[in-house]
């Protein structure tokens, strides 16, 4: 169980007024309670199981020797994992399969930097398939919050590439 | 081979996925975003999305496959069965990119992927296809035909499929009026109305050879007895068939000249009917791995999916035709998330409680877990239970026995095991009078 | 459990003013309470086996065709189920395996009857095991209130023969 | 036979209720209060609770044992393994109450079941025993004892055992004051100085011969190398051996020769040791059904269990030695609830996640399932995988493959499988160099 994830129950719980909450499950057991001048949060983690509950998203290289543990692996939820850095923003997803480049051309500068503001429509970045370069323009206009893949590296179908904060 | 991009889902893309583990290979395991929690997913050593839950815009999207066996540096594709399996053009494009594809070449694919090139090839060939003819001209020529193939016969719609417009006939005197009908029918049905004749083979077996070829030469590696269907989907299949030791060694070698006439490479089933008298006629033949391709390895030792990948990497087939022996009798059933009670419909949802069968001669190929939900997109199959033993009256014992211990439970969900106890229960199965209306004839089924 | 799904839960909880909510799956438990500012501790038990109610004692013959249902079956409580009949009264249990015999000899009376007084000591039955007779005896002295076992029934080790009510 | 009586618990109860439901016999399954919940005794067709945990009073408890064989109408008892298995006298009683003893008779367990009448017979049978002497009067008798066996010998104390007591001998300078030490550490450990002398034999293989016999005919079933051992406890067998074929001849000839020679009734076991230059030794005879049996039942295609209920309901042996014919490689793990880095300890607990492997040439046999408690009273194996393949290297990746899809998870539960991980992957296993000190020399056990 992750920070994130703990910090997101806590909010919710405030949000609608829960005073206690207790979720057990094989991996962990978290006990939440709320109000009075003691808020203590207790999370324990399962022994027989000291995998993390959330993965990382899979691809391209998880560790080969690791047994299966269907139950100790969490959703992925890379979209609501990349909003927390930043909430407001939308995130932009690999819409294919392929190699992400920044660039134009190995010798070109970068099409975004963190902080730019893009327009609607303005290209982000190229996906590489096939042979074939795909431009991936962005869906609004903004800035550029944050940049979440390396220049070069393999990408899946929807992993998330940018975070944009609309102005 | 270094690494294997597994194109497929379930339970094919595991049993790929446990050889090419066993073979050292690494695996990659391309899925859509439904199957992000299966167990292949899980178990492989790379695994990338290539889609939302829908096949045609995962599984069956060929950018996103190549691209991911590109990225990740695959040197093979296993199609599985089903998707991309018999694709030819796939298989084209995987080999375009120097990466070799775990299956039959391409041309393999266009000779036997169509049913009439297929029936072509098998007359070359010398093997014998079912009777019967191109479209009718006239009623004149549907009562020379009939003559010739000897009734009953039965009138098939040109476009047609699935039963509609299909008319039998026994006699010449019925036949005039029976065309008529058939085209009125087809007409209505599909907006054409050519028929065709056909022989009607009555209580037929449905019996398919199971081959390996490395392009030089084809191995048969004996048959299975597939006629326990329901509306064509076959349900449990055993190896080997009942068939008289003549009928069979005619089958077999009838298998292995076909695909030899094409230089077959890797595995394939050539299917056939078989009517009363023993007279086979092939129907078609599946260009990859089938789902019930356990039943022949329990009978002969080896590995299919571990041949395919040698094959592949271009080692020649080292095994003799004589080197293939069969012992004992093996059994599989498919689980199907299906309620045999409310006519098969689908009846998914997530697995609470799940307990396989052990012990001697039982073999599980499953993709389940306790806790995995099946996901709604995809065929119902949720694993397939496989027994061997000495002979076939044990070897149906002992898959009573072990459908016994199997618990396999959750809200909503139904499977097809209770269908199977009731099959394995039945005289007629017991005594081997299994034909492919079986199901309709003898389980009041349809 | 997904965080998105505590959410809405919580939510609901709100927009429905429930107080307090159990959950119990294969997966996981969660319990939540809303509200207040009393926050009794509730710990929660191993989630692993959610143990349902309990089943009846399964000797000597149980459904030839059940499928094993491990999880669904509760510890045996052969013992309390009885005593719930008669809550005061002491179980008298088979001490070894073979058959039961209310009486000395096929004619003759049997040893106790229900609502008949015994003293300890008082030989209440005979089990037969291996040829030999086992008189059984009553270890209290008091009121016998059920006989739970039927003449020349098998009995197993520790099956509750009698209840007896001291006096 | 109609009713079986099942003497025993865990898996090997769960062993032979699988093979009496395929042979269409009613099971009875005896249990301690402990076991209740256990999985023959869900699956079972009757369950009889005979005692709390303890096994004296439950599984040894002869009485309630035969009662509950009574009242049930059981027609025969299976003792399985341990408990009252090699018992005569228990197995004397069942005979006098008219039901069948599914194993040897009471005079083969007598016969072959001290091991010093054991090895009587085998000198009789003309089968090697190890070399070596009765208690020894004086230093000067052991002199010319050594002298005749050949050094290095090894001391042992007449009522030692786990190895206490022993000294290894290389020369006979050495020799008098090993003796007088041997003695006085036998009196201070037995309270009996009395020693004997054998030939020690360095990095032996245990290879032991899997016999059937029906009283008239004995037959083997072929060998299983158990080398990879810890403190006396197996941890994994495999069958074939790697014995070159003239020594492997040679043993299989004289367990037949011994067997034969007590006319031996149903399964049993001879145990030898097998030095670097091919001379074996027989040890003892298990006089009952073994552990790790399936091993030969994976590569003889036999069903051991089966063959001894068809044996003690009085059928003669319809096989013929010729008949057995062994196919390909097979390796069994035992696993059990033991922490391998904490100098396997007991670390029972309960099961948490249950997820078995599947796929072809994998079979497990086993008694757990998701949510079983282990009870703390009897041994701790979990259960055993067991693997087939066409041959060893092969076999030794699929287990490494199945290994790797285990999951058994709880609380406080370990298990013997990072341990076998580690076996199968160490170079000298992987070739073969096995023998019974192996776990102590490569793996850095003791």
């Amino acid at each position: 169980m992750k920070i994130r994830e703990i910090r997101e129950i806590l909010r919710a719980m405030e949000a609608t007024g829960a005073s206690e909450l207790t979720l057990e499950t094989p991996d962990y057991k978290i006990q939440i309670k709320r109000g009075g001048t003691e808020t203590p949060v207790r999370v324990v983690e399962a022994v027989a199981n000291p995998a993390p509950a959330a993965a990382p998203p899979p691809p391209p290289a998880p560790a080969e020797a690791a047994p299966p543990e269907p139950e100790a692996k969490a959703e992925q939820a890379p979209a609501s994992e990349h909003e927390d850095d930043c909430p407001n923003c939308v995130v932009v997803k690999a819409p294919i399969v392929g190699t992400f480049y920044r660039r134009p051309a190995p010798d070109a500068e970068p099409f975004v930097k963190e902080g730019d503001r893009v327009e609607k429509g303005q290209v982000l970045c190229i996906i590489e398939a096939m042979k074939l370069f795909n431009e991936i323009e962005s869906e609004v206009s903004g800035i550029v919050r944050k940049i979440l893949v390396e220049d070069g590296a393999p990408v899946e179908y929807g992993q998330p590439l940018f975070l944009i904060e609309p102005t | 081979m270094k690494k294997v991009l597994i194109a497929n889902r379930g339970e094919i893309a595991l049993r790929i996925l446990r050889t090419a583990r066993e073979l050292g290979v690494k695996t990659v395991v391309v899925h859509s975003e439904a199957d992000a929690e299966s167990l292949p997913v899980l178990l492989a050593d790379e695994a990338i999305c290539i889609g939302p839950p829908s096949p045609a815009e995962s599984y069956l999207n060929i950018p996103n496959i190549l691209s991911a066996a590109i990225v990740s540096g695959a040197d093979a594709i296993h199609p599985g069965y089903g998707f991309l399996a018999e694709n030819a053009a796939f298989a084209e494009m995987v080999a375009d990119h120097g990466i070799a594809f775990i299956g039959p070449t391409p041309e393999n694919m266009k000779l036997l992927g169509d049913k009439a090139t297929a029936r072509k090839i098998a007359r070359e060939a010398g093997v014998p296809v079912v009777p019967g003819t191109d479209e009718l001209a006239s009623v004149e020529e549907a009562k020379e035909a009939a003559q010739e193939i000897g009734y009953p016969v039965i009138l098939k719609a040109s476009a047609g499929g699935g039963g509609r417009g299909m008319r039998v006939v026994h006699t010449e005197e019925e036949l005039e009026r029976a065309v008529l009908q058939a085209q009125e029918e087809a007409r209505a049905a599909f907006g054409n109305p050519a028929v065709y004749i056909e022989k009607y083979i009555e209580e037929p077996k449905h019996v398919e050879v199971q081959v390996i070829g490395d392009g030089k030469k084809v191995l048969h590696l004996f048959e299975r007895d597939c006629s326990i269907q329901r509306r064509h989907q076959k349900l449990l299949e055993e190896a080997p068939s009942l068939l008289p030791d003549e009928v069979r060694k005619g089958l077999l070698q009838s298998a292995v000249r076909l695909a030899e006439h094409v230089g077959y490479v890797s595995a394939g089933t050539l299917e056939f009917l078989v009517d009363r008298e023993g007279n086979y006629y092939f129907i078609e033949m599946n260009t990859r791995i089938q789902v019930e391709h356990p039943v022949t390895e329990m009978i002969t030792g080896l590995d299919l999916i571990r041949m395919q990948f040698l094959v592949a990497g271009g080692e020649p087939l080292k095994l003799r035709q004589k080197d293939v022996e069969q012992r004992g009798h093996a059994i599989e059933v498919r689980i199907n998330a299906e309620d045999p009670e409310k006519n098969f419909r689908p009846a998914i949802g997530q697995i609470e409680t799940l307990h396989w069968p052990g012990g001697p001669g039982v073999r599980v190929d499953s993709h389940l877990y306790a806790g995995y939900k099946v996901p709604p997109y995809y065929d119902s199959l949720l694993g397939k239970l496989i027994v061997w033993d000495e002979d076939r009256p044990r070897a149906i014992q002992r898959m009573r026995r072990a459908l016994f211990e199997t618990v396999l439970e959750g809200p909503g969900l139904r499977t097809t095991i209770p269908f199977h106890k009731k099959v394995l229960d039945n005289a007629f199965f017991r005594r081997g009078a299994v034909y492919t209306n079986f199901v309709a004839r003898r389980m009041g089924g349809d």
